[in-house]
């Protein structure tokens, strides 16, 4: 744990959980520990409304075979929020998960673009999520673009980008004008670091705050509640946050 | 009626030709025919055209990097928390494969449509993504109930087969699929099915009313080989774990060709060797 | 989780307002919710859009004689071996009720593409039949993939509420199908599912590798409430037998007005007098 | 029986039987007892590869839920034949499953067009079959198209009807002049009694064959191996004419 009293990972837990605020059913893809808890931790917060889906977890309430059932709930506008992320993320909100390079022999291949194409339109409010901030990540323009951040307004699309978190700031994410705007920096962290660390222009007011810190009630409700929650989906980060074993 | 159940894996992979249109399963709660997969290294099958439903790992990359696939279409290949599929990359720096980039819902889609006989599926979504632009398969069409509000058309993917593992399978050929039923939709949208099967149910599968809703019938499957552990190395939900241990030593070694070569010397044709000791 | 069997039969039919669109199952297997239909005709909801997936038998009969249905969509409505559906034919010559005529695979594809959330399915078929040429939500395309190929479009079926009986639910609002699989496209097609169930399981559906494969979780599901018996008069597969005496009651009675009342009385008008004592 | 020493139903069977030679999967649908019979008689002919599926049977060899899968199954062009029948049946093979009269108030009603719509077009022999031959069922025109017995050449049709069977006679159908052919006239009946019992015109050869009675072989197959197999579908038909109980 750092000097702050908490981890960096609560601090995003805390920043995505008030991203959530007012969804009924949050569905969290593979290999996403940080935004499942900002997810469980929405539901500690919402008295246990809120409904959350992670897949890959074997605690049968959040149960979901992450298969044809998950994009035919998002098509009927059953999903709330989602998270994606990128191997490249432009100012644009598109979003590369299949490489680098010129297509299709690329010099770096990554896994491919799974949902995201679809999902980046079936859900209203998603999240794109990525803890490194670099210019190589953040860039002007995505060399592939999975799935687009923004569409033309004669093409269906009820959901898309909100907002991008990383470890160094929030920004929100604007479709009208397809531009992000930088909503606050993380305790530590700067605007002119931010600016010299992100590869494509954003909207930058001139007074930007700073992302507050998670207070002590959700730093309780993080570690004593959804700590061995998450654990049963992640328990390698459970264990190495909380040192937490699963409660299933 | 015939015992669907008389073949062994060697058998099984022998039905599938060189240039095949094969389909396999994504890598979550044990579907992964692994054990048939590498019987499909050894014989030497080349030239697939391997679509995975929606997604692969080890799979997919073991067939790659042993030259067994001319085409991938394909959602995602990686090894998750292991990283990247090495022989998968490789392959595609090295422009080695053709490679068909997809959307999970869209191969769904397209073997849904393979299911139901149907042309194509419209799916919402993809418009403005390089995906549609690389495929010249897919079509934006106009939706007919809504002005100006083109659609992306998903043509029917019919593989000429498709390669599962299960946990049951009786000797009628019927096969209970456990969690994993979207393989129904791949059992009926490939011309043929292989399966493979942790073990035998006594009995007919399609007379127990627990097990009958997520049983394929033996119309849909061509053959069935009983394979003990046949996800190995990866997991199967209700029997057994993944072997994370032997996850991590493939991404360590298939990082480069040697020790990719090393690992099919070892535990694809070492065994064959081992078997027959 | 929120306790969603809290709930009983008149409070569940409740929730269906007057003029809803309102999906039922065919009678095969059991999954009639029977007991809540005669709720619903006690309670007198009115001017419903009925749609039969794909076909009925006495449940829509019985709620068209009642004055319950505006609109019946349908592949068809019979008391199979009991002869033609009484009221339905009744209604039909009287112009009292709008029959949109369909076919089974229509109304199949209608509800998946509801499922979907896409706005149509193409379907082979149909064309030339006067099914199409009476319908003007059928839309004849252009196959994208073949030159001078209609096909006939099936838009998007999106119930407001899917009504129907399954063997098994738990505290936490998931409901087992048992055989009726096709359940799940009703309950995911629709707006809201109300569920009535032979009995309680206790513990969690999802949590038992055999049921949770045929199991509709409870973000489907809206209310549950538990109904033994709940198909009767028809049968339930794993259960109960059809009640065949009274089946030949129903259809001799119904073939009248007058006797169509007199079963009303008796029937369903007189199971809630029985209840109450 | 009648003094022919079998049944007329079991003449129908083997007349079906002998129109379903080379199939490798017939699906027969509700209350076909003689079309379901003649699909277990043909299995047996071929020393049990036909596959036969009965809906609404509890024999799981036999079982399907008569639901989506059976669509998808015609759609894969994995069933070979099925029967369809028809409150009328006209000269092009078009059949009406709806009622009598002007559409939709009609005068008569029945239940409905069921899978004929599609099944019609998809499977690619299908029988039709009506034990009532009168100029009431087999009529002129229909008076609504349930499913039609001819398409454009432009519309993909794999599928539709090969023949009726009556329990006067047996027709072909040509699809491509749209016309039934009198194939041939069951023992006991005569050309002229089924010119005069249908209503419309079809092609008649100067020399129309009795149809063949049912041989011992087939007889024998029938009562001993088929009777016990199809009661359990339909009880009641086995107990009434072979006074067999379901082998289930």
């Amino acid at each position: 744990m750092s000097d702050t009293g908490y981890h960096p990972e609560e601090l995003l837990i805390a920043v995505i959980a008030r991203m959530l605020e007012g969804c009924g059913h949050i569905a969290v893809g593979v290999s996403s520990p940080i935004p499942g808890s900002a997810a469980l931790l929405r539901r500690q917060l919402d008295g246990g409304r809120t409904k959350v889906s992670i897949i890959g977890s074997e605690l049968p309430e959040f149960r979901t075979d992450g298969g044809i059932d998950l994009f035919d709930c998002a098509g009927q506008g059953r999903i709330d929020a989602f998270f994606l992320s990128g191997g490249q993320i432009d100012g644009q909100a598109n979003i590369n998960l299949v490489g680098v390079g010129d297509y299709p022999r690329q010099k770096v291949r990554w896994s491919g673009s799974f949902g995201s194409a679809y999902l980046y339109f079936t859900v209203p409010r998603v999240i794109l999520f990525r803890e490194e901030h670099t210019p190589r990540v953040l860039v002007d323009k995505v060399d592939f673009i999975s799935a687009p951040g923004v569409s033309p307004p004669n093409v269906h699309r009820p959901g898309g980008p909100v907002g991008l978190v990383t470890t160094r700031c929030l920004f929100s994410f604007d479709p009208a004008h397809g531009r992000f705007r930088l909503e606050s920096v993380h305790p530590g962290h700067t605007v002119a670091e931010v600016k010299a660390e992100t590869g494509f222009a954003f909207d930058c007011p001139e007074s930007v705050p700073d992302t507050p810190a998670p207070d002590a009630r959700i730093l309780q409700l993080v570690r004593e509640t959804v700590a061995p929650q998450i654990a049963d989906a992640y328990p390698k980060f459970a264990r190495r946050l909380w040192n937490v074993a699963s409660a299933a | 009626m015939t015992d669907l159940l008389d073949t062994d894996l060697d058998a099984l992979v022998a039905r599938i030709p060189d240039g095949a249109k094969l389909v396999v399963f994504k890598a979550e709660g044990g579907a992964v025919a692994m054990a048939a997969t590498r019987a499909l290294v050894r014989r030497g099958t080349r030239d697939l055209h391997v679509v995975t439903a929606p997604t692969s790992g080890l799979q997919a990359d073991l067939l790659i990097g042993a030259g067994c696939v001319a085409t991938i279409e394909t959602s995602g290949v990686t090894l998750s928390e292991f990283g990247q599929a090495p022989r998968f990359g490789a392959a595609v720096k090295a422009g080695s494969i053709r490679i068909v980039d997809s959307t999970c819902p869209a191969v769904y889609a397209g073997l849904q449509a393979g299911q139901k006989g149907i042309p194509f599926v419209p799916l919402r979504g993809l418009i403005g993504s390089d995906i549609v632009a690389f495929r010249d398969d897919y079509r934006i069409i106009d939706n007919p109930y809504r002005q100006d509000d083109p659609i992306v058309a998903i043509p029917a993917i019919v593989p000429d087969y498709a390669l599962f593992h299960v946990p049951l399978a009786d000797r009628a050929g019927n096969v209970w699929l456990g969690r994993q039923t979207e393989l129904k939709v791949l059992a009926q949208a490939a011309r043929h099915s292989l399966v493979t099967a942790e073990r035998l149910y006594d009995g007919n599968l399609l007379e127990d009313d627990r097990l009958a809703p997520a049983t394929v019938s033996s119309l849909y499957v061509d053959a069935v080989a009983v394979a003990p552990h046949g996800a190995w190395p990866y997991g199967m939900t209700g029997e057994y774990a993944a072997d994370e241990d032997h996850m991590a030593e493939y991404a360590s070694l298939a990082a480069t060709g040697e020790g990719f070569a090393a690992y099919l010397d070892r535990y694809v044709n070492g065994e064959a060797a081992a078997a027959a000791e």
